[in-house]
């Protein structure tokens, strides 16, 4: 292909260390490799990759699983090329002070936090209804964005993305002299799927030499962006691309991130169809979605 | 006048909704982006009901949010209407606190009062008082010399007079504005749900759009814009009744 | 005591209650304008009663007047008011309030023991049938009339009225100065009209406006003082007439 | 007059920031809910300048918005000031519009202009643009019968003739309203930032805000306060420039 | 052609220009008020000049000419205005807008043809200082002037003056009237004012209003319609004065 494709990137959320793959492909050059000009644009609560691809603003995007999902429920043509996290890193942080939650049970009696309409919200409902806890067995807290009510105690757990909230709460309470833990759903059997790399049908029809070019160019980042000999590199793109977030804390989130992103062998990017099945089934269970819609085939499989 | 109003409304409404679908077809687009009129009807269907109570729990709130304000809106405007320091003083609070978005002061907001009524009341109260605010600034610090001049030279001049005579004189346009502002007291109110609620319709345009639920959205504008025409037909009504009482008396 | 000190020949005044209104050598213009309204403008005022100020449409008559009461500042010369503290201007462009009817204003304005006068007043001033509209409902005529008449209640030492009789027709007016005249001797009216027939025969002490470039740009000219219980003499009073005309 | 708006703004700001000083050692809460005077002052010293240069650029924003918004209330106001079909047809666009919360209509201006400069700044006329046209609506349609009388029995009156003279009557409340509404400007433009931008203080705030960081957040609100104070006071100036041109050219 | 359908009289007339004014049994009461401010009155003034109103204050003159040129509406009875296309009524209160200097305002309101009128106008009405001003600098009566002179350049075929000329000087005035009647032959003038002498001696047909209560309530007197080249007879002048007061 000619250097001249012109194609942009809208990602799920603004620029921190949960893209740190996409900016760092971005800032290396892994896109000019493959012959595409790339333009990797931040998302944020109001922005929608699925929309973006349909309406012709962008050509691939990262969308969760719950979006895809209710996407291909109301006939959106959206390909799955890649699951960037393998562990959702939408998690539960709580006082270590609190006894910890190493079975359902205990959760029965805490004041639990969840944003109404939010995945949280589905998944703490699922983890309810798998563990066969009664709504009232435990009290259900709104919430926004503004974490008082968790600070103050008002609320036993609160919401976090485990990578990037969770260092810089868990340094707070530190200094307030106060030790965190985190729940996670996947601990306990639940794997609601986080952020994966979308492209449309019509992309993959007409592209798809590009798209594979997109696709491998973008995991060849994540994997050296996470790779620990690159650490540093990495941090260093991402003090450009974030400067809000102090360089120690990047570190800690990056260092949480490779966890919830890599496996073992140090690969990126595998799509857990089992996952996203139990994904789509919760989401039947809840009543979010009407009818099933074999979410199996909007995956792009093997390579 | 309240008819018109209403179908006034619905002509925009469904021309902006024409205008979606009208992208929808065009451009192709999937029930996804842009949901398709039959599933706009089935939500509304579905949905009627529950969200017409949401919005009527969201416009009582902004009735007595817009109360508060026309209230607040008054007191700092007639404060402020003063050159001295200290209407300078509460007019340069009143100006700096309005500057901040209330999102980045509703933590503030929630630390001292907690996260009940008052927050949302305070809320809706900060967004609405504002244009009352200048409306009510710039009325109040215009003299009306032909008739306050007897005033002066007799040494009966109160504040309280000096107010009476200026709002008498500009009782249209403090009714428009008054009754205008009924929008920003609802606008207000739905912004302080979608950010602290769990009730109302602001928090249910906000689980609609975290589901990315544009259809629900289309219907709960759908159900904002009615109420509110009603709302500000019934306030334009008493806006005239209190004007020709106060006329007439 | 405004715009002066107290200097030259009243402060012998033993009490207050000897009034007088003297100005010496104003000159006046406006500011960022040219012209000089007057210069050097002195005269004397030195009895109370029913004095005025006459001259032709544009001549300063108003100025003065907003000079005397404190409104206008930053003249040259002095102005002096012997023995007077409560004074005021009212014109003819002034409005009441629209809430509530005429009649309920003055009940509101007028002191208690100024009652019984008001009562006298609005018939003489043919305003009874007014006390139930509101202000913006009656004529121009009727406006005047009730404006003046609130400031009459007000116990001043000093009114200046800039054509508060401006609108009303002439045998009106006539009943109305003869009886403020009546009811108010201690008062010092200033009275600004542009009816001479009126001024000549009511006034006492009547200023002549000449302009700026003549000198003295006013001359103070004798009216006839008639009060409601005299016969006019006719030659005085057209000898008067001819001062004002020739003064003017 | 600027001076004194910038030392004003200073003692409110402390005395806010006292205030949750206050708060936090009343209610003896820990750092992290209300962080400690050294922390702010030590965040402030880190951020100053590039917040700074985040509230300068915000403010361009603001700037170009606020423009925008005084064409568009003009144009609405003018428009919807008659009692036509059509004029009340405009206004109850206006009003409508304004009713809905714009993080509803945000997902909707995205579909139809992107996401790029011009639904930002869509957002920011948005929110300041109310206001003034409650204004506008409210002067524009009250006649002022002793000056157009005569260009109405002369047939010599024109639209744009009515709005100059009303505008120029009423010019001092207009300034009040115009020169008011630069805080409602700086407000929409950090609304937009917030939901929209990748750039600009409002997007500084929401990080802070989801890293918790109310440090952050008030020297952001310093910052903003600031720049506000002095830019409305230019605005007066210039507005009392404006007065003393027209009514003396 | 106002509030009426052709009938009566007048619509003889071959051609529009013969002009004329005729009203018979005009009843009205403003909405809301129990009084009549005027009852079955009836009048014509066959002819254009000078005609004025006269009565005292209050009694209709305003309400009167309000109805003429249509302002007000809703009233009994029949107005013809017969050949005549252009009015309006002007009246003392009107302001010009502040944005410019009156001398310019002038020059965008007055037709190129009517501009050499005007520079023969303006030294009559002693308007030549005012030019430069702003209109809120000027005194009173020069405001009056000012609105006067716009309103005789358009060119109207009717023009109702509601004490236009209340606030200037007898002399000014006098010239102003003179000029005015030299200068538009042509024109109606409705001329309202509280000078008897005035309206005696300078208008045509004088309709003097006598109040509700009398039957007529109003009549029309002759006025001595003095031109500027004439002598006035005095004793005829005296009759019209007597005349008009035994109306009242
Ligand atoms: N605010 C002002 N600025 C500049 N010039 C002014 C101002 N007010 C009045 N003048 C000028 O000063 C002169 C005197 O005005 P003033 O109002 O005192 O006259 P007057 O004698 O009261 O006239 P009139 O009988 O018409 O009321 C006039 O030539 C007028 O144009
Ligand atoms: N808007 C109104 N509503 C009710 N009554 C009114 C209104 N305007 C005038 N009137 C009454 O109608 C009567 C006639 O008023 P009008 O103004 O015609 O008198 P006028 O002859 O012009 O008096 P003037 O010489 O004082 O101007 C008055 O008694 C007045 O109180
Ligand atoms: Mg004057
Ligand atoms: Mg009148």
């Amino acid at each position: 292909g000619s250097a001249e494709e012109k194609v942009n990137y809208r990602l799920k959320w603004r620029f921190n260390t949960s893209v740190v793959g996409d900016v760092y492909a971005d800032a290396h050059g892994y896109f000019e490799k493959e012959g595409i000009d790339v333009t990797v644009k931040p998302g944020g609560p109001e922005r929608d990759a699925i929309r973006e691809l349909e309406l012709g603003y962008a050509q691939f995007g990262v969308a969760s699983a719950d979006q895809v999902i209710r996407a291909l429920s109301k006939g959106a043509r959206v390909r799955v090329l890649a699951q960037l996290f393998q562990v959702n890193p939408l998690q539960w942080i709580y006082r270590s002070a609190q006894p910890p939650i190493t079975t359902l049970a205990d959760l029965k009696g805490r004041v639990i936090g969840i944003t109404f309409g939010g995945n949280d919200e589905t998944i703490m409902k699922t983890i309810l209804a798998k563990a066969g806890i009664p709504e009232g067995a435990v009290t259900l807290f709104s919430v926004r964005y503004d974490f008082t009510p968790f600070y103050r105690g008002k609320t036993d757990l609160w919401p976090v993305y485990r990578n990037s909230q969770g260092p810089i709460l868990s340094r707070k309470l530190q200094a307030g002299g106060e030790a965190v833990s985190f729940f996670n759903p996947a601990d306990f059997g639940v794997n609601f799927v986080a952020n994966s790399v979308v492209t449309s049908e019509k992309m993959m029809a007409e592209q798809p030499d590009q798209v594979a070019r997109f696709i491998r160019a973008l995991l060849a980042a994540w994997r050296d962006a996470l790779a620990p000999q690159n650490a540093e590199k990495a941090l260093s793109t991402l003090a450009k691309y974030d400067p809000e977030t102090p360089r120690d804390i990047q570190g800690e989130q990056l260092r949480i991130t490779r966890g919830l992103v890599r496996e073992d062998d140090g690969s990126v990017g595998r799509i857990d169809v089992a996952a996203w099945e139990q994904t789509e089934a919760i989401m039947m269970e809840q009543k979010l979605i009407s009818a099933p819609v074999s979410v199996a085939d909007a995956l792009t499989l093997g390579k | 006048m309240l008819f018109r109003r209403i179908y006034q409304f619905l002509i925009i409404y469904f021309l902006g909704v024409l205008l979606l679908l009208a992208l929808k077809v065009l451009l192709n687009l999937s029930n996804y982006v842009i949901p398709g009129p039959l599933s706009i009807w089935q939500v509304f269907v579905r949905e009627f009901q529950r969200f017409l109570l949401h919005v009527l729990s969201t416009l009582g709130v902004a009735v007595i949010g817009q109360i508060t304000s026309i209230c607040l809106a008054l007191a700092v405007g007639i404060i402020g209407r003063q050159a001295t320091w200290f209407g300078t003083f509460v007019k340069v609070a009143a100006y700096n606190i309005q500057a901040y978005p209330i999102v980045a002061i509703a933590p503030i907001i929630f630390i001292l009062l907690g996260d009940g009524f008052a927050s949302r009341l305070l809320i809706a109260a900060m967004i609405c008082y504002f244009p009352l605010l200048l409306s009510v600034m710039g009325i109040m610090s215009e003299p009306i010399d032909d008739i306050e001049h007897f005033y002066r030279v007799t040494g009966r001049m109160r504040w309280q007079l000096e107010v009476k005579i200026r709002a008498f004189e500009n009782l249209q346009k403090l009714a428009t504005v008054i009754s205008g502002s009924a929008t920003l007291a609802m606008a207000g109110t739905i912004v302080a749900e979608f950010i602290a609620a769990d009730a109302g319709i602001g928090y249910s345009i906000r689980i609609a759009l975290y589901q990315s639920d544009l259809a629900k959205v289309l219907v709960a504008l759908f159900l904002i814009g009615i109420t509110l025409s009603i709302y500000q037909g019934l306030l334009e009504w008493v806006g005239q009744w209190v004007k020709q009482r106060w006329a007439s008396a | 005591m405004i715009g002066a000190t107290a200097s030259g020949g009243r402060e012998e005044a033993q009490n207050g209650s000897i009034m007088g209104i003297t100005c010496r050598d104003i000159s006046y213009r406006y500011p960022g304008t040219e012209a000089f309204v007057f210069r050097d403008l002195s005269f004397e005022m030195a009895a109370p009663g029913f004095n005025a100020l006459f001259g032709p449409s544009g001549v300063g008559k108003t100025s003065l007047a907003r000079i005397l009461c404190g409104d206008i500042q930053g003249y040259e010369g002095k102005v002096r008011l012997d023995g007077i503290d409560r004074l005021a201007y009212s014109y003819n462009l002034e409005r009441l309030p629209g809430w509530s009817t005429v009649g309920r204003h003055l009940e509101k304005i007028v002191p208690a023991s100024q009652r019984s006068l008001m009562a006298e007043l609005v018939p003489v001033f043919g305003l009874e049938s007014c006390m139930d509209q509101r202000f913006s409902q009656l004529s121009l005529g009727q406006k005047n009339r009730i404006n003046l008449i609130r400031y009459l209640l007000q116990g001043f030492q000093l009114l200046i009225l800039d054509e508060s009789l401006a609108n009303v027709d002439e045998m009106t007016r006539e009943r109305i100065i003869l009886h403020m005249k009546d009811l108010f001797p201690e008062t010092y009216f200033i009275y600004i009209s542009h009816n001479v027939v009126e001024v000549s025969r009511f006034c006492r002490d009547i200023l002549v406006f000449r302009g700026p470039d003549k000198q003295p740009s006013a001359v103070v000219v004798q009216g006839q003082d008639l009060r409601s219980s005299d016969e006019i003499d006719t030659t005085a009073f057209e000898r008067t007439m001819l001062e004002i005309m020739n003064a003017v």
